[in-house]
């Protein structure tokens, strides 16, 4: 059993077909990129995954039990993690209220401290800055803080949309990096980066979206190598 | 002619430097792309354009005017048309009055005239609709004249976009990522319509878009925009060689790649 | 099908001169219902609706039972709306009702003609405020204030008032009010500029809540206006308000063959008037649908940016929709005050603002004939249904404290209306095109 | 003249402070609602009504079972509270819910809904008031207790114990609202909401429940509100919140709507010039301008506020994403 798995699954924002029937799967200690222009429906596609949007048609099943009928807030207790396009980091929390929502499913207040402890571990310039609201934070420090967030959830897998955005080159690297180290200790991510070369380098899996539609999938090696994708995403030929 | 001049514009929202002392220079008759990564603040770079945003430091001119903090409807009238990287047409109006409603600069009717639709008030409609519907066949939605905008399929609503920016009859055209959501086939039939409508229409095109493929094909000039500042401006060919620029966008080892 | 419509018609018909009665009227309603919503053929719709009309106008004439009105006004609405109707009959059977039957009831009894004359000035201003939320999309909560500054506008001169401020023969001589509709007109567009060049800047929610506030302060100027200086005399409003000679009138329809008396001769005549108004009303929402400001203001309610960027300017474009709404209330003001007679700051308050907004989202924002038609429902059901169920309650259900007087209940029933209509219809009863797509689609 | 103000400047002030905390208590009502769904709930209004209806009537039915006055406000605060809270709950659900269920982005939608919302509530109450008294215009009970009074700086100053009551209260339910915005789970979890829904629920938050509970705390302070308001004006009808209503509006504008300090501040700021402008206007106009427009200065205010601060004293300015 996968631990997370699409069928079919289509998706519309009013009459525009979003997702024209998505299938793909996530297992346990992966790192899953998907790739494709802007528009192509990654985003959606996450957005259906965590219940923000409903999809129209098509199951999606985390450890084999069907979620795509519940909200949002019921996927996430299910151990769904969503780093959202764009960080959405609360502006007028501070640093340490927004990683103290992210476990708001946690009551055990020590749980929820040792979490924070290990983001600030993680990213210790997150301590340095938790009395500070988030909207004042730069934008790498907002990229850590939205994943920290996450973490805090203690989630069984991540969706990551777009986590270089708007990123320094140093900053992409970092975060990359984290990336990696994250699915080093165990966890299983999906992974939606415009910047295909870096995605395919850290992901075992990739899938290749393009108007709504799956159209290449295949171990990351060979789709880095595959001849369309080069010329399509990764700014060749 | 230079039809557009930015000078070191600026942009700052709260601590953030959205577009940060950019300058550059379109001449009649180019496309030219601005690319860059997501956030890199191209559509801010557009919005300051068309006046939606004031720059805090900079000036733009526009066919030597100043244009600087001017308001959207008066760039739109001064020439300047675009679209909108997630489609904003008028969802419950038919496709015709879309077009209708981009002619609205050309159509002069006194508002006497059209509380009482006068002989003159008719002239005008009838001429906005001739008109109207001719920039229709002219961009292949001629049959789909009498749709609500918001039932068209997806690539038919970009290219509405981009003919009720036409209705405009601009001299700048601001496209931003118009082949956003398009598969390959439906780019090239993009790419087509962007060269004719420039040849034949006598236009100058500013372009944001992510498909590196169309971007290499059709412009003249790029620049390059990273964390709101101008990191690298010329030919596609230099661009796509410029090491700063594939390290910022075109992603590390791209240029060993392709060799 | 066809023959059950038609054969319930004929029934109605009958009845309606054996048993002009309320359960008749239903029947009769019932009827219209089946000729309108049956899949009938065109030809025996319009058979149907003809028969119809000859069958209200009889119930109405031989009961004056209100019942009777609202069946005229759903056959009005059905030819207004419904498809392939020859065009002739359906302008025939429109002018007859309009012209033919509710007056012939109304000579019958006075209450159809004041009834008919409050619909009509109601329906012309639901189309002024139509203009403003329904194209526009600017939700207005003082649109009373317009109407108080045209009511008053005549009410101050059309009355010794003026006198009280001013030098000179006042009341102005009754033929006046012709004048001062137009003056009207340029008030309230000042008004309305005034009003709206501050108001129109804000975004919509902020709108509504200062278009309430400022409506609320020209109510609170008209009951305060009688000190220092006298100009609006205060809480006891103004009364006796000139009305126009109607001598012409008179022996027209004594030319005509219809004789008139001393009650019915200015009902007629006000009936008429507001009948020509709202034909210019009509006529003039129609061309600026039409129009490019027309388009302007949908494009502007549908995304105001993209609007912009097609060249068109937020303020000067809102501020004429705005202006043109007031216009339009400011001349009914005219009529209502010159009509009654008497013109108090009562008539204006916020509760007036949110009847003529009910009637218009009841009928279908934008939509023209949902404005007549709500106009319509909405001023039947206050001024008739509400008062016959008091009396109602009062003869049958006497312990009913005497407080609860369903008659005073208008905001509950409104409120009612609103909230009903936004979660289960949006788009109104007869929408219109553009919003049955957007709020449709929503649902 | 300026004798005559300066003589009554101690008290006009003082009642200004009166007015304005009662103004706070509803003006958090309105910023909170809108914090959360950008929805200008003109039902809150009746929501302080309805308080006021509901002390009036604890004062009428347990006045002869409760002789203490202290305790008797106690329990009609209480009972104001829950009943207003409910309401607005009852509101949430009945209208508001099944809009957003629709996801209706025409916001005139909602907005007609809450006018609709507010006018049906005035009469229903009407009506309800009518069938149990035949009588809806109600006066508050007097408690002797109650209604005692002092001066302070040599009778510059005439206070009524009723009005120490209103600031004691009115301070205690601010402190205590502050406390659980800015102290507890359930105000992060507002404060979340009202930032961000969508990111919200991706923290496991159930937007449905936080919005309810907004509901719930800005009612029961607006039912707090109206209970103080019936005690101090003593007379009451099931149309008095709407003056007030649109006012705390206006206060909650001027704070910067959506910002909880602000309400407060706004509420403060508006009683202060309300009052100021009531009882001077007549003296600066030499009685030809009475009190009467002191609701046309409120309205002013919110027009100018709304025009060159749009974002409010406290605000922060929100751009439209394009």
């Amino acid at each position: 059993m996968s631990l997370l798995e699409l069928k079919n699954v289509h998706t519309y924002y009013g009459h525009i077909h979003a997702l024209k029937g998505i299938s793909l799967t996530v297992e346990e200690g992966e790192i899953v990129t998907l790739i494709g222009s802007n528009g192509a429906g990654k985003t959606t596609t996450l957005r259906t995954i965590s219940g923000l949007v409903k999809p129209r048609q098509g199951e999606i099943l985390f450890q084999g039990r069907p979620i795509h009928r519940l909200p949002a807030h019921e996927i996430v207790a299910l151990g769904v993690g969503h780093v959202p396009e764009g960080r959405r980091i609360f502006p007028r929390l501070t640093v340490e209220e927004n990683l103290e929502i992210g476990a708001y499913l946690e009551n055990d207040r020590k749980v929820v401290q040792e979490r924070k402890e290990q983001v600030y571990q993680l990213f210790p310039r997150l301590y340095e800055r938790r009395q500070q609201k988030g909207g004042t934070l730069s934008g790498g420090e907002q990229q850590m803080l939205a994943i920290g967030r996450a973490l805090m959830q203690n989630p069984r897998i991540l969706l990551m949309d777009e986590p270089s955005m708007g990123l320094a080159p140093v900053l992409v690297d970092f975060i990359f990096e984290i990336i990696q180290k994250l699915n080093q200790e165990g966890r299983t991510i999906l992974l939606v980066e415009q910047n295909a070369r870096l995605a395919l380098q850290v992901a075992h899996r990739g899938y290749v979206l393009a108007t709504g539609e799956i159209t290449l999938a295949g171990p990351a090696k060979e789709l880095a190598e595959n001849p369309e994708v080069q010329k399509a995403y990764l700014g060749e030929g | 002619m230079k039809v557009l001049e930015v000078q070191g514009v600026t942009k700052r929202f709260g601590g953030l430097v959205a577009v940060n002392q950019v300058s550059l220079e379109v001449n009649e008759g180019e496309i030219f792309s601005v690319i860059g990564p997501n956030g890199a603040g191209k559509t801010t770079f557009f919005n300051l354009l068309t006046g939606i945003y004031t720059p805090d430091e900079g000036r733009i001119l526009f066919l030597g005017q100043d244009i600087t903090g001017s308001t959207p409807d008066k760039a739109a009238k001064l020439g300047i048309g675009r679209t909108f990287q997630n489609i904003r047409l008028f969802g419950a109006m038919t496709v015709l009055e879309n077009i209708l409603v981009g002619r609205h600069i050309h159509t002069r009717v006194p508002y006497l005239h059209a509380l009482l639709r006068t002989p003159l008030a008719r002239k005008e409609e009838r001429k906005a609709l001739e008109e109207a519907l001719s920039l229709l066949e002219y961009v292949g939605l001629l049959h789909r004249k009498d749709e609500l905008a918001r039932n068209l399929p997806y690539g038919e609503q970009r290219k509405l976009e981009i003919a009720r920016a036409l209705a405009l009859k601009p001299k700048l055209l601001l496209l931003d990522e118009p082949a956003a959501g398009m598969n390959p086939k439906e780019t090239e039939a993009l790419q087509e319509f962007i060269l004719k409508i420039r040849s034949e229409r006598g236009l100058t095109i500013l372009l944001i878009e992510h498909d590196m493929r169309l971007v290499m094909r059709i412009s003249d000039r790029i620049a390059v925009l990273d964390y709101g500042s101008k990191i690298a401006e010329g030919k596609p060919e230099e661009v796509r060689k410029n090491p700063r620029v594939i390290e910022a966008y075109l992603g590390r080892g791209a240029a060993g790649g392709a060799a | 099908m066809s023959l059950l419509s038609l054969a319930l018609s004929l029934v109605f018909l009958l009845l309606s001169f054996l048993a002009p009665n309320t359960l008749t009227a239903f029947l009769g309603l019932g009827a219209l219902g089946v000729a309108a919503f049956a899949r009938l053929e065109p030809r025996v719709r319009t058979l149907n609706l003809a028969l119809l009309t000859l069958a209200f106008t009889l119930f109405l004439r031989s009961s004056g039972n209100t019942l009777g009105l609202i069946g005229l006004v759903g056959i009005l609405v059905a030819l207004t709306t419904l498809p392939r109707i020859p065009r002739g009959i359906r302008v025939a059977l429109g002018l007859a009702i309009l012209l033919l039957s509710v007056p012939i009831a109304g000579f019958a009894n006075t209450f159809i003609f004041e009834l008919g004359i409050q619909i009509g000035i109601f329906a012309a201003m639901s189309l002024g405020l139509n203009v403003v939320v329904g194209m526009a999309g600017l939700l207005d909560l003082g649109y009373a204030a317009f109407f108080a500054v045209g009511a008053y506008t005549w009410a101050i001169f059309g009355s010794p008032q003026a006198g009280k401020f001013l030098q000179g023969n006042f009341p102005l001589p009754g033929e006046y009010m012709y004048l001062f509709m137009l003056i009207a007109v340029v008030t309230t567009a000042i008004t309305g500029l005034l009003i709206g060049l501050p108001a129109l800047r804000l975004r919509g929610d902020y709108l509504a809540i200062v278009t309430l506030g400022l409506g609320e302060v020209v109510r609170i100027l008209a009951n305060n206006l009688d000190h220092p200086i006298n100009i609006t005399n205060g809480p006891q409003g103004i009364t006796p308000v000139g009305r126009p000679p109607i001598d012409w009138f008179r022996s027209l329809m004594g030319a005509l063959g219809v004789r008139l008396d001393e009650t019915t001769d200015y009902q007629l005549f006000f009936y008429l008037l507001v009948l020509v108004m709202i034909g210019l009303v009509v006529l003039a929402n129609v061309n600026l649908a039409n129009s490019r400001f027309g388009r302007a203001w949908v494009a502007i309610r549908e995304d105001e940016i993209a609007a912009q960027a097609m060249g068109i300017p937020l303020l000067p474009t809102k501020l004429i929709a705005f202006m043109t709404g007031a216009a339009f209330s400011g001349v009914m003001g005219v009529i209502y005050g010159a009509q009654r007679t008497f013109v108090s700051p009562e008539s204006f308050t916020l509760l007036a603002s949110i009847t003529i907004l009910a009637m218009v989202i009841l009928g279908g924002m934008g939509s023209i004939p949902g404005a007549i038609l709500g106009a319509a429902a909405l001023t039947i059901l206050n001024l008739d249904i509400l008062k016959t169920f008091s009396e109602f309650v009062r003869t049958s259900l006497p312990w009913i404290p005497s407080q609860v007087d369903p008659a005073k209940y208008e905001r509950l029933v409104f409120g009612l209306i609103l909230i009903l209509m936004m979660i289960y219809r949006p788009q109104g009863l007869i929408p219109e095109a553009r919003h049955r797509a957007e709020l449709e689609e929503e649902a | 003249m300026l004798e005559q103000i300066l003589v009554l400047l101690p008290q006009v002030l003082f009642d200004g402070f009166i007015l304005g905390f009662i103004y706070a208590m509803i003006a958090l009502g309105y910023t909170m609602v809108y914090g959360v769904l950008e929805l200008i709930n003109f039902a809150h209004s009746e929501i302080f009504m309805i308080g006021a209806v509901a002390g009036v009537e604890v004062f009428r039915y347990l006045a002869p079972l409760i002789p203490n006055g202290y305790l008797l406000l106690a329990v009609a605060v209480v009972v104001g509270a829950a009943v207003a809270g409910l309401a607005a709950i009852l509101v949430e659900r009945l209208a508001y819910r099944p809009l957003r269920r629709r996801g209706t982005t025409n916001r005139l939608v909602p907005l007609v809904t809450a006018i609709g919302v507010s006018f049906f509530l005035q009469d229903l109450v009407r009506l309800i008031e009518g069938l149990w008294h035949n009588e809806f215009f109600l006066r508050m009970r007097t408690m002797p207790d109650l209604e005692g009074s002092f001066t302070l700086f040599g009778g510059a100053i005439f206070i009524q114990t009723k009005s120490v009551i209103v600031i004691v209260v009115s301070v205690l339910m601010l402190l205590g609202l502050t406390y659980l915005v800015n102290r507890t789970k359930l105000g992060m979890a507002i404060r979340a909401v009202a930032q961000d829904l969508s990111t919200a629920s991706l923290m496991g938050i159930n937007p449905d429940q936080i919005i309810s509970r907004t509901f719930l705390i800005g009612g029961a302070l607006g039912g707090v509100a109206g209970v103080l308001f019936a005690l101090i004006y003593t007379t009451i009808n099931p149309y008095v919140g709407f003056l007030p209503g649109i006012k705390a509006f206006t206060a909650a504008v001027l704070g910067g709507i959506g910002n909880i300090p602000g309400a407060m501040l706004g509420g403060l700021v508006l009683g202060q010039l309300e009052n100021f402008f009531g009882t001077y206007l007549p003296i600066l106009t030499a009685g030809n301008f009475g009190a009467e427009y002191k609701d046309v200065v409120a309205f002013l205010i919110l027009v100018f506020i709304l025009l060159f601060r749009p974002q409010g004293l406290l605000g922060q300015m929100v751009k439209e994403k394009v």
